[in-house]
């Protein structure tokens, strides 16, 4: 599988990530197209992390090449999984304090 | 180790074995209802149902036709997509679990042996912990698309439940793996049934937290929050009706089921049959006799299940998250402690 | 789906943070008709308001137009899980109003039927707690001694739930061996089944923390609320009428009165347990008195009262003077004295008043039931206020509220 | 000291006079009467009273007597005093066109919903009650039922309205 | 609050021991209790095969009566009527013609004889008021119909069947009812 | 075309869509629903690529414990979606044309980019998505990452908790 099919599979996810993120008002939705961003990075992560492995793979049969990408998207998600409990916990107080999650009305915050 | 072999045969010879097991898991969860309200019945010194068939037998099938002939009623104001998705989501997850578990050793037939489980993969014990944490959505969604207040609430006691005792149930995996040094349910089964004491006796506390967690994530009394009648009106299923709500019921049984066979798996030898050389018959009735040994076990634990829902009160939500987070993790993570420091003593 | 929607929402209800939940007419923890509009927070209830009246039957005004022997059918119907006691209230309200003198059997089978009916109450109330905690075997297993204290009343009177059980002056036959059999197995068998009941709950960690500082209330705000009978012996005030303004000869009977401290679930549900015990035992007194009687005594059912009790029916078909009374009496064409009289005993939930004014006509000029459940059930906003939802499910249950009563 | 229905009786006309009028005992419970105005402060003296000490509102009703004019509605106060096991009877009267009584939900919660019944059935207007509204009978209801003009139908009358008698 | 009587007794509220903390000891006692009822007769009555005997005083459906030449008890006093609380009897009385003396035991009887089931509370009044034991409550109880008319039963519903020209069904009637 | 390309191209549709659905759907509950399908599709990519542990960690992390709590978060907040506020078309416009240009100009950098031609990636093979090599380079290699990231989750922990109380 040509490592550009990858690219371009993980680059589709994360514009539509990014559109997201500059569309939608709704806080809750925009946190989870950063997820999606994450995702699609990932993903590409542990394509290059077989690509390289499949082009070590030739030199050495017991290689271990790419497997630091694979604990790299480990990592990306142990700090996802942080980052959302933190994220949601701050999104919960906007709403008790705005009674919104439109992230316009964040600057509400400001008193 | 590889997923995606493709040999057809080998694909036919497991989707028959998934049809075979899918079906004789419909077919034993539609007797463990029949079981819940005979099981129910004699410890409460009644009889139960006794007029479909001989003993009642015929009920099971009596309530599944009542639930397909009964009317369809989605609420006007519910979400209508979701309200269908939320039971086929909570059936889907309760069934999943049946891939990995070893139901027997192997079977030859046609000149093939057959494997007695649907995928050996190696990360089996992660993949029950993948499919138990999806098990939750087919509650929310459900909950959430009835547009009822009740229902909503039961969704929301189902979810962060199912959340806090699956960290519990992770740890006590975690002690498990940590004696057996495997993740595949096979190779579990294979350790215990060759000889060694089954893994309860080296992980009685954990065996003892993973039963709890079970039965929170199987929704069972005393942690039938989502679902207390008296409270929330049956909670997240309150809308229900017909063979959607038939959905919700049997999904609870065939999770009781499956953890009854994870548990049997993991903590009581699976297939093994103890005190019995397998080696003296032949080969496919000694896989028989451990289907048999399992089924057995499996009937045991849902019984247990039963027994104990028919005689206990439930928590209330906060001592629920209480045991959950104050006493299971502690306990848990103590039982790890204790199996590191043995191992460590041991090697 | 599209529909239109017209409703303007009240003012506010939009920005609100809490949830309005009914819990009533009809939900599985009202056990029965009523209401409770719930504001919660969460889990946290915030406030309350209780709706009565969804069963009210006018049963006052109705009793205008009775003789007194029909009120008694009435007050069957207001705690229907102890309507015995309501029946014989009324008839000792109608007896001491009419100032008629009971031979002392009658008043010991009446204690035998009023204790009877007290423990069909509590354990009605008690295995419910039960199984508003989740736990429902409890309650199958002390509802087949339930079944018992029926088939008694169904010895005596015919009637299993609504009894219409005795008649001023008495009772309308005398008890049969078939009944005091009955009642012997269920001295003997019943003890036993409370032990076991209270094993599968009292001293469960479940259930104790589900019951235990819930629903509490001081003894100054129970009485201030007119908190009767159990619920206020659990808050720690030993009024109890059978001791206080004796009735029906309880003076002759040893008993204690339970009492709790708190008057939280779990003291409610230990002061019905322990009261169930201590109505056994006064049963077994009654039961020794009465198998004391000899003779002519011992086949003694009612007083000798002709203006009110009805003659035999053999004289009623052959003696001119027997069916004179007895047409006077079903007609109800006999006069009542003049005077009001408010007369009270220990119902299943509490203090169970009659205030019955009469003008000399031959029906109640005004007769008022003074419900302790109607009166009680005011507190419950103060009992739950703050507490979660399940408390509230099990305060609910374990005041014992009977819709009945709640709406004369 | 025992409390007993002549030291009531002495003590409240010690401290009211006339106000306090047509005391009588029937069977064992002493029972007087007072103006409405002064109802609240009779119930307050005998709650607060140490002598007397009824701090226990037993019960609350209304009585409709249509012959008396000018006082047709009665309100009757049964109080209790539990350490001296006694109980006591009080009522106030009112007259059917001008209904207002002072209402004793502040001294007793208990009052409250027996007021609110009160007000239901006779149509008593308690002044400063937190909550009149009608309780056991529709909000709708423009009649108060319990009032001796609006009698039961004949018993024995034999046209009845079939519909109305589960037979339609 | 001081204590009113001495008959006071506090109640155990003693706090949890160690044991009882630990939830298992008691969960598991409550678990042999009810396992120990698997081996317990069952009370339960199956309906309609097994009948459970009711006292001969059960106050079930109505039934009218007749004395032992067949004649009919009732002489539509109306004591029934008034007695019943419920308001459930209506009656109308006739006189007894020339002729009819064995269909009627005394000189008036009940052209209409109706109760309203759904409205009657089986209090046994009726029973007790009457004066020429014409009407009494039978064993059977549980009736049920379709319609809110099936459940006015009119005389011949309530008449039990006739000694002389009957017998078989008077002999079933009182089997069913024993 | 074999029946990995089968799968690659599948699963990559399927993403794409629920992708796009997550963004175009006004109910935020469905839009959390085509997250988790999304999720999934990431992990059968995982698979097909043979990681399978990373697969079932994306699967109890983002579609069991992550997702669960969006679905949380929106179901305690009951946001309906006539509430859900709207951005104006031509600010949505805008957005979808920047992310298209910046998807556009990053294929063709791709495009132009020699590096990555003739490269493939192994599919199916390869056992370093295995828990056994994986395990040996967390506890070994990267050991102190590891334990810094409980603390940092315990911080996170502690935050929410913290957040979520006032």
């Amino acid at each position: 599988m040509p490592i550009e099919y990858y690219i371009f599979l993980c680059l589709t996810l994360f514009s539509i990530g990014v559109i997201g993120v500059l569309t939608r008002r709704n806080a809750i939705i925009v946190f989870m197209c950063i997820e999606l961003m994450l995702n699609a990075v990932n993903l590409l992560l542990v394509a290059f992390s077989k690509m390289n492995y499949g082009a070590a793979k030739l030199i050495s049969a017991t290689t271990t090449a790419g497997i630091d990408a694979q604990i790299f998207v480990f990592f990306i998600m142990v700090v996802a999984a942080a980052e959302v409990s933190i994220g949601l916990a701050i999104i919960v107080m906007m709403y008790r304090n705005t009674h919104s999650i439109d992230i316009n009305f964040l600057n509400r915050l400001k008193n | 180790m590889t997923l995606l072999a493709l040999d057809w045969a080998i694909i036919i010879e497991k989707l028959i074995l998934i049809v075979i097991i899918v079906l004789t898991t419909l077919l034993i969860t539609l007797y463990t209802t029949f079981g819940e309200r005979k099981v129910a019945a004699i410890l409460q010194d009644r009889p139960g149902p006794n007029r479909a068939g001989p003993f009642g037998l015929l009920q099971p099938l009596a309530d599944g036709l009542k639930l397909i002939m009964k009317e369809e009623i989605i609420p006007t104001s519910a979400s209508k997509w979701l309200f269908i998705l939320g039971p086929g989501l909570a059936m889907t997850a309760s069934l999943m679990t049946s891939a990995v578990i070893p139901w027997g050793t192997e079977i030859h037939l046609f000149g093939r042996t057959i494997e007695l489980q649907v995928a050996d993969i190696n990360i089996g014990l992660l993949y029950v912990f993948a499919v138990v944490s999806m098990g939750v959505y087919g509650i929310m969604i459900g909950g959430w698309a009835s547009n009822n207040k009740f229902s909503l609430m039961s969704a929301l006691r189902a979810a962060s439940q199912a959340i806090s005792y699956e960290i519990a149930m992770g740890l006590a995996l975690i002690a498990l793996l940590m004696s057996t040094g495997t993740l595949s349910l096979k190779t579990i089964v294979a350790d215990q049934a060759a000889g060694h004491w089954w893994n309860v006796v080296y992980q009685p506390l954990g065996f003892l937290i993973f039963f709890i967690c079970a039965m929170a994530e199987c929704n069972r009394t005393p942690f039938d929050l989502p679902e207390a009648e008296n409270e929330l009106n049956f909670g997240y299923h309150q809308e229900y009706s017909s063979m959607k709500l038939g959905f919700y019921l049997f999904a609870e049984y065939v999770n009781m089921i499956m953890s009854s066979a994870i548990m049997a798996s993991m903590y009581f030898g699976g297939y093994d049959l103890p005190f019995f050389d397998e080696t003296t018959v032949a080969p496919n009735i000694a896989a028989l006799i451990g289907i048999g040994t399992l089924l057995i076990k499996i009937v045991l634990f849902v019984f247990l299940f039963m027994w104990i829902r028919w005689t206990i009160p439930r928590f209330r939500y906060d001592q629920l998250m209480n045991l959950g987070w104050k006493k299971m993790i502690p306990l848990a993570l103590f039982n790890m402690l204790i199996t590191g420091a043995i191992i460590l003593s041991k090697s | 789906m599209e529909h239109q929607t017209n409703i303007t929402l009240p003012k506010g209800s939009i920005e609100k943070t809490t949830t309005t939940l009914n819990i009533g007419p009809t939900h599985p923890a009202t056990h029965g008709v009523f209401q409770n509009i719930m504001e919660v927070d969460g889990e946290r209830v915030v406030s309350t308001e209780q709706t009565v009246g969804y069963i009210h039957r006018a049963f006052e005004k109705l009793a205008e137009r009775r003789p007194l022997y029909q009120i008694t059918p009435i007050t069957d119907r207001l705690n229907y899980c102890s309507s015995p006691i309501n029946n014989m209230g009324w008839h000792i309200t109608c007896e001491r109003f009419l100032k008629l003198d009971l031979p002392k059997r009658v008043d010991y089978l009446r204690v035998i039927i009023m204790e009877l009916a007290r423990i069909s109450d509590h354990l009605i109330c008690n295995s419910i707690v039960g199984v508003d905690t989740g736990a429902y075997t409890g309650f199958l297993y002390v509802m087949q001694y339930r079944e018992l204290i029926y088939e008694i009343y169904e010895e005596v009177c015919g009637s299993r739930l609504t009894t219409n059980i005795g008649r001023i002056g008495g009772f309308e036959r005398n008890f049969t061996n078939t009944a005091f059999t009955k009642l012997e197995k269920f001295l003997n068998e019943y003890p036993k089944v409370l032990k076991e009941f209270e094993n599968l709950f009292a001293r469960n960690r479940i259930f104790m923390e589900r019951t235990k500082g819930t629903g509490g209330i001081s003894a100054e705000r129970a009485l201030n609320y007119g908190f009767t009978g159990p619920n206020l012996r659990a808050a720690g005030v030993d009024y109890d009428v059978r001791v206080q303004q004796p009735y029906s000869s309880y003076q002759d009977f040893d008993f204690k009165v339970p009492v709790g401290t708190t008057g939280d679930n779990y003291d409610r549900f230990l002061v019905r347990n322990a009261e169930m015990y201590e109505s056994i035992s006064i049963i077994k007194q009654a039961y020794q008195k009465i198998q004391e009687f000899k003779g002519a005594e011992a086949e003694v059912y009612h007083a000798d009262v002709p203006e009110y009790y009805l003659p035999k029916k053999e004289d009623v078909y052959t003696k001119m003077e027997a069916l004179i009374w007895h047409f006077k009496i079903i007609m109800g064409e006999i006069d009542l004295p003049k005077g009001q009289i408010y007369s009270a005993v220990e119902g299943g939930n509490g203090e169970l008043g009659f205030y019955l004014v009469s003008d000399g006509g031959r029906t109640p000029f005004r007769l008022h039931f003074r419900r302790p459940c109607f009166i009680y059930y005011q507190a419950f906003e103060e009992l739950i206020k703050g507490g979660m939802l399940s408390d509230a499910v099990v305060t609910l249950s374990s005041l014992n509220l009977i819709a009945g009563e709640l709406d004369a | 000291m025992a409390l007993s229905n002549e030291i009531i009786q002495n003590n409240l006309i010690e401290k009211f006079g006339d106000q306090v009028l047509n005391f009588s005992t029937e069977s064992g419970i002493l029972s007087f009467e007072s103006s409405k105005e002064i109802n609240l402060k009779i119930l307050q003296y005998l709650y607060e009273e140490p002598s007397l000490g009824f701090t226990f509102l037993t019960d609350l009703c209304g009585v409709n007597y249509p012959d008396n004019i000018g006082a047709e509605l009665v309100v009757v106060y049964h109080l209790h005093n539990f350490s001296e096991n006694i109980r006591l009877r009080y009522s106030v009267s009112t007259s059917v066109n001008e209904t207002a009584v002072f209402t004793a939900s502040k001294l007793f919660e208990s009052a409250n919903w027996m007021e609110r019944e009160t007000y239901d059935f006779f149509g008593v207007n308690f002044i400063g009650h937190p909550n009149l509204k009608r309780i056991l009978n529709v909000d709708e209801m423009d009649y108060f039922p319990l009032r001796k003009e609006y009698p039961l139908e004949d018993q024995t009358r034999i046209d009845k309205d079939d519909e109305m008698f589960g037979r339609g | 609050m001081q204590a009113l009587t001495n008959k006071s007794i506090a109640v155990n509220r003693s706090p949890m021991t160690f044991w009882e903390r630990l939830y298992l000891i008691n969960i598991i006692k409550g678990m042999m209790i009810t396992f120990s009822h698997m081996f317990k007769k069952q009370p339960t009555v199956r309906y309609p095969e097994q009948k459970r005997e009711f006292s001969p005083v059960f106050r079930g459906l109505h039934v009218l009566n007749r004395d032992e030449a067949g004649r009919e008890n009732c002489t539509a006093c109306g004591l029934c009527a008034v007695a019943c609380p419920a308001e459930a009897i209506t009656m109308e009385a006739a006189e007894r013609q020339e002729g009819e003396e064995h269909l009627y035991k005394e000189e008036k009887y009940a052209a209409k004889y109706e109760i309203n089931m759904l409205r009657c509370i089986f209090c046994g009044l009726c029973e007790e008021a009457c004066p020429k034991d014409a009407i009494y409550l039978s064993e059977t109880f549980a009736p049920a119909n379709y319609t809110r008319k099936g459940f006015i039963y009119d005389k011949n519903d309530l008449l039990i069947p006739n000694t002389l020209t009957n017998a078989t069904e008077l002999a079933k009637a009182k089997g069913v009812e024993a | 075309m074999n029946t990995l390309e089968i799968l690659f191209f599948a699963l990559s549709a399927f993403a794409i869509i629920s992708a796009i659905m997550v963004l175009i759907s006004k109910n935020p509950i469905h839009s959390v629903l085509w997250l988790i399908l999304v999720f999934f599709s990431i992990s059968g990519h995982y698979i097909l690529l043979n990681a399978q542990f990373l697969a079932i960690v994306n699967i109890i992390v983002y579609a069991g414990a992550i997702m669960v709590l969006f679905l949380f978060v929106i179901m305690l907040m009951n946001v309906k979606k006539d509430k859900e506020p709207q951005k104006q078309l031509w600010v949505k416009l805008i957005g979808v044309i920047a992310g298209g240009s910046f998807l556009t100009l990053l294929i063709a950098l791709v495009k132009q980019n020699t590096s990555f031609q003739g490269r493939d990636v192994l599919l199916k093979e390869g056992n370093i998505g295995l828990i056994h090599p994986l395990g040996v380079a967390l506890f070994t290699d990267y050991v102190v990452p590891f334990e810094i990231s409980s603390v940092l989750f315990l911080s996170a922990m502690v935050g929410a908790v913290i957040i979520g109380k006032k």
